[in-house]
This record gives structure tokens, C-alpha cells and sequence, in this order.
């Protein structure tokens, strides 16, 4: 089996990216949250619940540049999410064999 | 004066801009707010709503320095300068995303879905993104 | 029968990608076949690209660039991609096909005030 | 007040587009959907429901060109939706003091 | 024997292809079936899969002719003749829009979400769209 | 530290209507920065409009286009322009940013098949 890292650009309001990549997603894989996918991350926000249902199988992260860009940094993100900069994204790229996209 | 108050049209239509997207992710946000503000500036009876993830423009303390793009959240401000104060943020958009009118860079009418109803309902020309 | 009017359209998304410009244009020659007027189409955000006379589809799929400017000529539409748009994304003078031309954001809000109805076709 | 018709080119599976029109449409309005919006009015799909509860103050279009082209002839429309074609779409805009695209 | 297989590259990779948008209103279901016909004309080990709207890709009976675009549904067919076996359909996607294998233009295997979780955990390279 | 790797990168959008080129370009450089290999870059469907040499952005907004082209030619990263989707688009030689070559979709699953990682950013 693939370790796999699943990235996800889209609002979880405006697409369903998200909801698909956690029914989708194998136990042990990683999910990153980027550009207008960070909106997930908030912790008052009507997803923290469907992410919370999987936080014990997988790994959760936020890249930060885009949780600041959208002005987030004064809010409190869901418990157990990582926030990571554009050099953690490459790590987790290479810590995992496959990268896949939720467009 | 402006030039273009001079031989601007005089027709006087309501436009209301609806927005619905965050900002950054996609371009319609900073091309909607440019289109607002010349409708401004061609006196224009000019609204501009806030719904969906529209709200999250108005989000207060964006810093875009880490993404390389440009922020454009200030030139909220300037709609008060352009005369635009018709700026409306349904509340039920704002709770589904745990934020109040405190977290808006501007201030803004906070109004609730059956208000807005109305208020969409009296326009002559509507452009949503 | 309705009275004739006079409708202005807004692109905000290029061709092929979105469906957007096929569902204007096929608005449109249904409006004229009614005896509308399409007065101005505006093209905007990613909308400019529909003006670029290099795109050369398939032989078996639409132009959707000669079918603009085809469709312009013959009824006298005016054609106008936003210059702040196009900037950006590389649309110029050099590529605009004919019968569109280039100006500012203004031609979109006249276009919303001179004219009976603005219809909107985007992603 | 103005009359208008509400124009939705978004599947309601992938875009909130659907969902946020039905919540804002003022009663006496119209909603054609068109492109990937008429999946939209499939009878045994998921959004008949909120279609439905807004059935007797709202109209509904589909566009039939669209409904073609996704092979979607054979599948029951939710009752009550008129099927138009690019023509009536024409005519829906004349009738209508406004359209709002919801993109 | 094609040109290309001649001097084609000799590693073969797990490929998958997930579609999960609907056909015409965009263009990304027809340009990703573009991209499975040539990974399978590089020999690669090619699956496909069609989840949440992409299920409609494959709706039998698409008529283009109205709406002025090429109908390319047919082209789901030649997936075959690529040695193309390995095309997927979630059951849930299915359900939630009303559709059953019968209304699908080819033959799939129609898979449970908890089998997809794991054919897609056995790919080297994945493109999603 | 990670053992250096070959990355492709699969970029689906074109520059500013989507974010999908900005983060590809962060991505790209903090890659470099740790020592691994941008070796494709391969620009599809609206992805191919990043090769725009005529786009110009405003003075204060970043230009896309040429931070692509420097970065391939700084690091030699194959910037590679799927043909069928340019020409639909109009992307032909005419308007190619130095440093970009068009090419076909074979290019796409060879930079699959030869490279550690391959990382999609889209829409």
C-alpha cells in the first residue's frame, strides 16, 4: 500500500473536495489543506466536525501562508490540525509516495 | 468634478453586486470590487452584497505577504470614499463560518436572509461571482 | 410576440474550458432569430481569452473565436474585452481577433445601463 | 419590485450555487437551470426535495438543449419543471424585469 | 506494433485517473480522458475511476447536437480497445444521483466506497479532476 | 533531511483567475531550496495560458509568466506546453514565453513515470 498525502485547495462551503477526500481517503494517510481549503481548518466553522470524525486515522495540516493570506491567524483552528509553511508541504510530498489532488 | 461626471450617462440604474467567493483562491473577488468601484464612479446606484464565502473578503488582518499575491482587502475601505454604502453581509453566512461584524475589515449592514430577499428584489442589474 | 429589446451579455470565463461562452452564444442567435438586438457583448475575468485569433480547435469541434466574431459582424454587435482583464492574461492587440476591440470596465456598466436586460454567463 | 429570473449553471453536487438561490429567490421569482445545472432536476436525485419545497412560490425551467446533452432524456424530471429551449430561454429574460446569474 | 512502443520507456507506473466532474459544462472530463488514452498508449498499468458528478460522464444517450458541442461520450468506448480494463464506479456516487449501472454507455465494475479506498491506496501516480 | 528527489508538476489553471500557479511557484522554490529536483513542470488544459508572453500584469502584482520562465532557466526545469490544449487556447509560438516549449501529452505521463513525485495544482 501507497502512504498517501491528499491535498485540498477548495472551501469546503463551495466545493465538495473535502467531504469526498475524507469518505475516500485510507486510514494512515495525510490530508493538507491549501489556498481556499484552509477555510476547513477553522475550528467554529461547520466542518470541524467531519474532520474531527477522522482525526484518529489520519493527519491533518494547514499551510500557514495561505491561513494568513485569508486573514485566519486570529482564529483558532481545529485541535490536532499542523500548520506548515512551503518547505513542510515539500517534506510531507516526499514522506509520502503519492500526492493526490482533489480538484 | 471627475471627467467622467461631466458626460457620464444620466441614467441612474440600481446595481447590486452579489459576491460569493473567498478571495485569493479565485480572481472574482478583486475583478468584482474593480467593477464596483467604477460603477461607482459612474454614479450608479450601486449595493454590494456579501454571502457564501463571499464574506471571508471582508475578513479583517489578511496578510498575503507568505502567497506572493497582492492584498486588496484596503481597497474595501475606499468604497466609503466612492460613496458606496450600500454594503450588506447576510448574518446566516457570517454563522455558518463562526464569524461576526467584528472580524470585517469595514463596516457593513448585517442583514438577515428574509431582508436581503427584499433587497435583491429591487435591483435593476445583478452580477453575482 | 414580445417587444424587441436590447440585451447586453457578460463572459466571464474563456472558451472550452467553461460552457459559458457556447451557452452565450447560443443565447444570443436565439435573441436575434427573435428580433432582439444584442447590442454589447462584454467579455471579462477570464472571458478576454475568447478574443484570441491564434486558438485553433480541432476540425471537428467549434470556433468559438470565429463564431464571435462572425456572429458581431453580422449583426452588428459590439464586441468588447476589458483591457484590465486582458492585461493580464496576455490578451493584445497583437492576437485580438476582428471585430472585437479592447477598452475599460465602463463599457460593462454602460452596457448594463443602455440596455433593456444584462445577461451574465460565467462559471 | 422587480421580477426575476434566477439563472443556475452549477450541478448542486458540486457548487452551492442551487442552495444559495433557493434561500435568497424572493417568492414570484423564476429559476432556470442550465448547463450543469440541470442535473438539478432530476426527479429521483438528491436536490428534489429543496426544489420541491419551493414549488409553489417559485417557477422552474430546465433547459432541454442542456438535459440532451448529458443524456438525461430518459430520466423523469421532477414534476412541474417546464423544459424550455434556447428561445424560451430568450423569452424568460424578455418576461423578467431581472436575471441573476448565480455562478 | 505503434511507433511508440518501440522506444517507450520500459518502467511501468500504477496510474489512476479520478474523474469527478460532469461532462460539457466544463471541459476536464474530456481532457482527462485524453491524458488515460495516451498513459495507456505508454503501456502503463491505467486505472480509471468515476466518482461523485463524474459518474455522469458515462451516461448513456448524450445528445450534443443542441447545444453546439462535440459529443465525445463514445469515445468511453475505445477505452477497450487501449487495453483499458480497470474503470471503476462508486456505488454511493451512483446512488446519491438516482443512476444504475445500466445507464452507463460501458461496462464498469461498480465498487463499494470502502473498496475504492483501497484501489486507490495502490497507485503510484494519481490525477484527479 | 529528506534524500533529494525528481518532482513533475502538473499545473491545470492559468495565472490569476486561479491560485493554482501561485502555489505551484512557492511549491517549485521551497523544493529547490531543499535541495530536490524540479525536473517538468507540464502546463494543461487552462494551465497553458501561464506561457503567455504577452500577459502583463499591473506594476505592484506579480508577473506569473516570468517567474515561470526564470525559474525554468535558473534551475532547468523543463516548462512543458501540452499542444492540444494550447491550440484550442491560442497558445502557439507566436505568443511562447522563452524558456517554455510545447509539446505533447506523452510528455505528461513520461514526467509520471521518471519522476520521484508528481504534484497537481488546480481548481
Amino acid at each position: 500500500m501507497s502512504t498517501m498525502l491528499h491535498l485540498i485547495n477548495r472551501s469546503p462551503f463551495d466545493a465538495p473536495a473535502l467531504e469526498s477526500c475524507l469518505r475516500l481517503a485510507q486510514a494512515g494517510s495525510s490530508v493538507l489543506l491549501i489556498e481556499d481549503g484552509v477555510y476547513a481548518a477553522l475550528g467554529k466553522a461547520a466542518h470541524a466536525a467531519a474532520i474531527g470524525e477522522r482525526m484518529d486515522d489520519l493527519k491533518f495540516y494547514v499551510l500557514g501562508p495561505d491561513v494568513a493570506a485569508r486573514g485566519l491567524e486570529d482564529k483558532p483552528l481545529i485541535d490536532g490540525i499542523s500548520v506548515i509553511d512551503y518547505g513542510g508541504f515539500v517534506d510531507l510530498v516526499v514522506e509520502h509516495e503519492v500526492t493526490q489532488s482533489w480538484m | 468634478m471627475e471627467p467622467w461626471e461631466e458626460d457620464g450617462p444620466e441614467v441612474v440604474k440600481r446595481f447590486m453586486y452579489v459576491n460569493r467567493k473567498a478571495p485569493y483562491g479565485t480572481i472574482y473577488a478583486l475583478e468584482c470590487l474593480e467593477v464596483v468601484l467604477i460603477t461607482a464612479a459612474f454614479d450608479q446606484d450601486t449595493s454590494v452584497v456579501f454571502v457564501d464565502d463571499g464574506v471571508y473578503q471582508l475578513k479583517k488582518n489578511q496578510q498575503t505577504e507568505g502567497i506572493g499575491m497582492k492584498n486588496f482587502s484596503n481597497t474595501y475601505r475606499a468604497l466609503d470614499d466612492y460613496d458606496v454604502e450600500k454594503i450588506y453581509v447576510e448574518q446566516a453566512s457570517l454563522d455558518a463560518r463562526g464569524l461576526t461584524a467584528d472580524d470585517l475589515i469595514i463596516p457593513v449592514e448585517v442583514v438577515t436572509t428574509e431582508n436581503l430577499r427584499e433587497i435583491m428584489a429591487q435591483q435593476d442589474v445583478v452580477i453575482s461571482s | 410576440m414580445n417587444q424587441p429589446m436590447k440585451f447586453g451579455i457578460l463572459i466571464n470565463e474563456g472558451p472550452f474550458t467553461h460552457q459559458a461562452s457556447d451557452s452565450a452564444l447560443r443565447f444570443a442567435e436565439a435573441a436575434i432569430a427573435k428580433g432582439h438586438k444584442i447590442a454589447r457583448v462584454f467579455f471579462y475575468n477570464d472571458g478576454v481569452n475568447n478574443a484570441n485569433k491564434l486558438s485553433e480547435p480541432q476540425s471537428d469541434d467549434r470556433d468559438l473565436v470565429s463564431l464571435w466574431s462572425e456572429l458581431g459582424k453580422e449583426h452588428d454587435i459590439d464586441l468588447v474585452v476589458c483591457i484590465a482583464a486582458a492585461l493580464r492574461r496576455g490578451i493584445k492587440d497583437e492576437v485580438l481577433k476582428d471585430g472585437f476591440r479592447i477598452s475599460g470596465l465602463g463599457q460593462l456598466v454602460e452596457a448594463g445601463i443602455e440596455n433593456d436586460r444584462l445577461v451574465v454567463f460565467g462559471d
